[in-house]
């Protein structure tokens, strides 16, 4: 039985909007035009335009304003066409969102979700592909979350939309139409997933590799690859930025004693990095090769199609690196 | 029986409205003498925290609101506490109106576990939320869209309740302001944009600032009033109105508030480069929102001469006991560090400096 | 001699202008031949362009430019390549207004080395600064603080011009703009803000998304025009009026021009769920700027129907031969991925998906 | 011969002003007020209001202005009075200035300097505390760096405003008034600092301790400490975020075998954890010990003078790591 991501989030929305009139969707082309990407489709239809706000192009208003909304108690979840444009709206993402729990001293807390499509999608530029993963993810008082699969986008959506804290839902566009095997208990309304824990999608024995959204479909078919020289390889779906699952990785790390870290974004201060000193902290003595990391090439992201596929990590990369990890020993 | 009529000297200065707010003002013995009480307490709060700070008991940021009072305690003499309010990080005063007290607020500043955010906010970072007032921010010009949020959700939530999102004159130039403006227009909120225009922001004078140097009728597709934010009376006349017409489902509305701080802009601006010594003792001398209700209290034989002295002596003594307490709490415990990252902790783990050393799993 | 008056029938509407532009727009029958093909140019490279890109040759965005046509071309009748513009990414004809080619432009979108950024821009990133043309902007709003940033420069270096800020009603209630009218007020920078008025932010029409629907009388401090987008002579004198007041030292000026475009948003968007065919049909009858211009220029005898039908042939085929060329075109080489990040790079190095693979020392 | 790091600061911009009549100065308070730290004192009687221009308190604005006329060649030097409020304007910072020179294919280059304190002050709690140095340093097309010292300050500030390409200054409150001896040479006004490069401001063999900004002072200091317990400790100033200068790094590391990385801000996806991925990546053969990090508590700032205290580093707190990195041997 199959799911596209696109479905998962609209029924994870729909359900919990169904279950809690006190949540409402509110950004650009939300509502009449059913979403950019058509993630809220017939929302409005169903909720009627109190619960389903169409927004002016003004980020760091409506940002403030459903931030503002949820120091009440309201529990509004924020589209972003894409995270590109939140950078306009990210001081009341970071100031006014994250910062306020521990600034009123527990008084105030933010129950809302920053979503939309994160990362490069194909052929849309420089100003239209950055990662917000490791932005966000450095923030204290955040919760950064994103899926791959469809079950991801469903338990992961629920349980963001009913947390307490302020998350930053990251979605990826090219995954939208992609579809996944969903069981009978990812339909259940009551399915979630929690935040902050990375899930096993493949096990393995020679070498981990970490990946999360798109990537982590990556990390799965150059395990395939792998596979076939007789490289069994861990892939982990991160799934939580923050908090970072150190525990996962590190058992894993523990078994294989090697690491390729995989993500789209920029390298530098990148979530790999991250995962890389996370690792070599916790299970230096387990290292049996430097770890790798696959990421975004270091560059605005070109335009053209040959560029840009230099630009972004491709299956080969990834084999490459574990190949890499796998051949050299201490 | 004891109904005293107060006349509003200044005219109102309308935008885009037939009628204004009354020029007269109903009041009683009793909300002239708590008046006059909750401006003094603010007067002297502030002039105590002036002096906390130079004893460094107070750290980092100090804005101090003396000169502005008639400006808060009109808006709450208009205003219940179902109604909310959130404004910038010159907050001591609006804390209070809140209900919030002269010890919370010095605790607060000081870093004691008893202050209202339990020394983790800071002086800009006061909250009530009881009373529906929900800070105190940092950030210059972000009150305008939170506030819209706060009218956003009363509305919602079918409230029978107004918003006020306070900014300062220089705030008044800054984009979200104006974003906020057109959804709260859009979507007819309940929201009173009140602007504390003290002409300056920092060291600029607000004509350095601002092309146009008025803020009540800064769009032409939401009606503003301006008032005499010295004058407690005026401010009470005006939100009463401007309550009444949001709640008429007439949407947003902007209040301009035309005070004076007496104070430099924190602690580290003497206040006085800027801006002439003349000009601030002519406010003081002809403007001062305490002068003026004493004024009116004694031609009204409300308190006499000695009266004020008691009382005077009297909040003295109990903001100096304030201080005295506050100076004396607890600073926060280590435990607190790691406490209120969130409010659904449970299993997450956070780092301190060394994180080989601390390594916390959230309470 | 052959001097042409051509009446603009519909009147501007003005802001804190006490005279507006000229009715009559006194023309040539060179200026007509050159405005009726560079018009009907930028039709044809729209059509293809989207063509190009239902034939996967264009990927990414691909944001369309016809029915707006009188906008760009009006606009640089009245500017020379000493004056500055910027737009958002909406952006092809703008870049042709400018000097670039139909080649340039389809070999940008095709991302060929040719293209206009080298292939590293795509459809919303074509720029020309030898002709002062500064892009190309994806991200909404930003045209305004950038393009008073053109004119600063302008005024800054005393040069006698003026700088376009371009931008849509979608975007005319971003915040940034508001603050970039405040400086530019204050600063007197020599600034035209047009907005081109399509009447539809992506899906969303202006009533939805403003709470005053015009923009030329936005703020009360800037005045401002309203005029006929679909009439090129009315923007020309729009433009030549207002490029005057800017370099008479008056400061900024806003422009609205009313347009429409008759394709959806970008390629994804049919663009007729939010509005009704009769509605496109109706502007593409009675409005359409093309024909209007072609209905005069027959009417004052400059061209016939058949010299019509030659120029268009002629146009058609140059546009064709454009694409051709650019599919053609060889893309960027891989050396360029690491090439223009810097512009003093010396000695730095850099990385590719790979490190322990593509490590560049920068060239 | 003794300067204060806002005299380096005010000398540096006063000279490259005097030499090049494109360079201006814009930000808030810059002007009548001499600056909100006095770092602009006397520019403007100096050079006047059209060359030092106070702005309203509109930083996505005026930050778009000074964008904009570094695209016609101008120069500016955009002061934000603290950066956090940076985060407002943010976008243009990324979007029109970091990546216009790569999107325009080389046309369009961005000669501007965005400059102010970053981090921590002292008491002034969540919102005005934070360090940007990972989220600019992450981002190609920005070069990133950070003085310590006076020395540092004029020189890596003079090369900043002439360097064609857009430059995130990220300066430090508290070291403004501190007072650094400087040479006849850096009083020179020909003298800048190359950018990219690190300085090991004390040579030692036995661990490596990197560090920028105000933790540079500290790093010394816990030398100073080391040193009584007969540990040598190598002190590196990274003065550059981007180019990050790894080459000093991992020649330093591969003399010491050992690692403490410093610094103010919050460790996630932080620069340490840059500095880590990159020494492990290029010198894990070489590394006795776990790379320790040492940075700011992993929450927003406290108010609070105790709690602040310990959310930031402390000078034990280094002693403390690099001991623990020379005890440990593999
Ligand atoms: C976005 C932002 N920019 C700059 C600052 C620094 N700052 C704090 S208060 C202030 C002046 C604000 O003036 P105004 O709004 O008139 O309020 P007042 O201080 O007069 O009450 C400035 C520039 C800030 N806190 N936030
Ligand atoms: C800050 C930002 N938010 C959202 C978008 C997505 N977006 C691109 S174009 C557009 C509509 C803009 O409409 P308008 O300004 O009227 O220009 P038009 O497309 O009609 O030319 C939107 C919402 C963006 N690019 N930037
Ligand atoms: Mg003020
Ligand atoms: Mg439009």
């Amino acid at each position: 039985d199959q799911m596209t991501v696109r479905d998962a989030l609209n029924s994870a929305i729909d359900e919990e909007m169904a279950a809690d009139p006190k949540v409402f969707v509110m950004g650009e082309e939300v509502g009449e035009y059913q979403g950019a990407y058509k993630v809220t489709k017939g929302l409005l239809q169903k909720y009627g335009p109190d619960r389903v706000l169409d927004t002016p192009i003004t980020e760091a208003g409506f940002t403030g304003i459903g931030v503002g909304a949820a120091f009440q108690g309201l529990k509004p979840i924020v589209e972003f066409m894409t995270f590109n444009f939140a950078m306009q709206a990210i001081d009341h993402i970071i100031n006014s969102a994250a910062k306020t729990y521990y600034m009123s001293g527990g008084q105030i807390s933010v129950p809302i979700v920053f979503r939309g499509p994160n990362g490069a999608a194909a052929g849309v530029g420089a100003q239209h592909s950055q990662c917000f993963a490791a932005w966000y993810g450095s923030c204290p008082g955040l919760k950064v979350v994103t899926p791959y699969s469809a079950e991801d986008a469903r338990g992961l959506l629920k349980a963001a939309i009913r947390d307490p804290d302020p998350v930053v839902f990251l979605e990826n566009e090219l995954l939208y139409g992609e579809n996944f095997p969903v069981s009978s208990q990812v339909r259940d309304p009551n399915f979630t997933l929690p935040i902050g824990k990375a899930k096993v999608e493949r096990e393995g024995t020679d070498v981990t590799i970490t990946a999360f959204s798109k990537m982590v479909g990556f990390a799965l078919k150059a395990a395939d690859e792998l596979a076939k020289d007789g490289i069994k390889a861990e892939v982990i779906n991160l799934r939580s930025i923050r908090p970072l699952d150190r525990e996962t990785i590190n058992a894993s790390v523990r078994k294989t004693y090697r690491l390729v870290a995989v993500e789209e974004g920029w390298p530098q201060h990148g979530v790999c990095a991250e995962v890389c000193a996370s690792v070599q902290e916790e299970s230096f003595d387990y290292l049996d090769a430097p770890i790798e990391r696959i990421s975004g090439a270091d560059i605005p992201m070109p335009y053209a199609a040959n560029l840009e596929r230099l630009a972004l990590p491709q299956i080969e990369d990834i084999v490459r690196a574990a190949k890499r990890a796998c051949y050299r020993s201490k | 029986p004891d109904a005293i009529n107060v006349e509003i000297p200044v005219p109102f200065q309308l935008h885009l409205l037939q009628e204004g707010p009354a020029r007269e003002s109903v009041t009683s013995r009793e909300e002239l003498v708590k008046m006059y009480r909750d401006m003094f307490r603010i007067r002297r709060m502030e002039i105590t925290a002036d002096k906390l700070f130079k004893s460094q008991l107070v750290r980092g940021f100090c804005h101090l609101y003396d000169g502005q009072e008639a400006v808060t305690i009109g808006m709450e003499a208009a205003l219940t506490y179902e109604d909310t309010v959130i404004t910038a990080y010159r907050d001591h005063a609006t804390f209070l109106g809140r209900g919030g007290t002269v010890h919370e607020c010095f605790a607060e500043l000081m870093g004691r576990s008893t202050g209202c955010a339990r020394g983790k906010g800071g002086s800009m970072h006061l909250y009530k939320p009881s009373n529906n007032f929900y800070g105190g921010w940092g950030i210059v010009g972000t009150t305008g869209p939170l506030g819209a949020g706060l009218a956003f959700a009363n509305k919602y939530e079918k409230k029978n309740n107004v918003a006020m999102a306070i900014y300062g004159d220089g705030a008044g130039n800054q984009g979200q302001l104006f974003e906020a403006k057109n959804m709260a227009g859009l979507w007819d909120l309940p929201l009173i944009f009140l602007v504390e225009n003290n002409h300056y922001g920092m060291g600029t004078a607000e004509w350095r600032a601002s092309k146009k140097t008025t803020f009540y009728d800064r769009v032409s597709y939401i009606p503003g009033i301006k008032v005499d934010g010295m004058d407690a009376f005026a401010v009470k006349e005006a939100t009463r109105f401007a309550k009444e017409h949001c709640l008429s489902g007439k949407g947003p509305i902007v209040l301009e508030a035309d005070t004076y701080r007496y104070h430099g802009h924190s602690m580290s601006d003497p206040g006085s480069t800027y801006r002439t010594r003349n000009e601030i003792q002519g406010v003081r001398q002809e403007r001062d929102p305490i002068e003026r209700i004493k004024k009116l209290m004694i031609k009204e034989n409300v308190m006499r001469e000695e009266e004020f002295k008691a009382v005077d002596k009297e909040i003295k003594q109990e903001v100096d006991d304030a201080a005295a307490k506050a100076k004396d709490d607890p600073n926060p415990g280590e435990e607190e560090l790691f406490m209120n990252i969130y409010k659904n902790d449970s299993g997450l783990k956070t780092y301190g400096c060394d994180r080989n050393m601390v390594r916390v799993q959230l309470p």
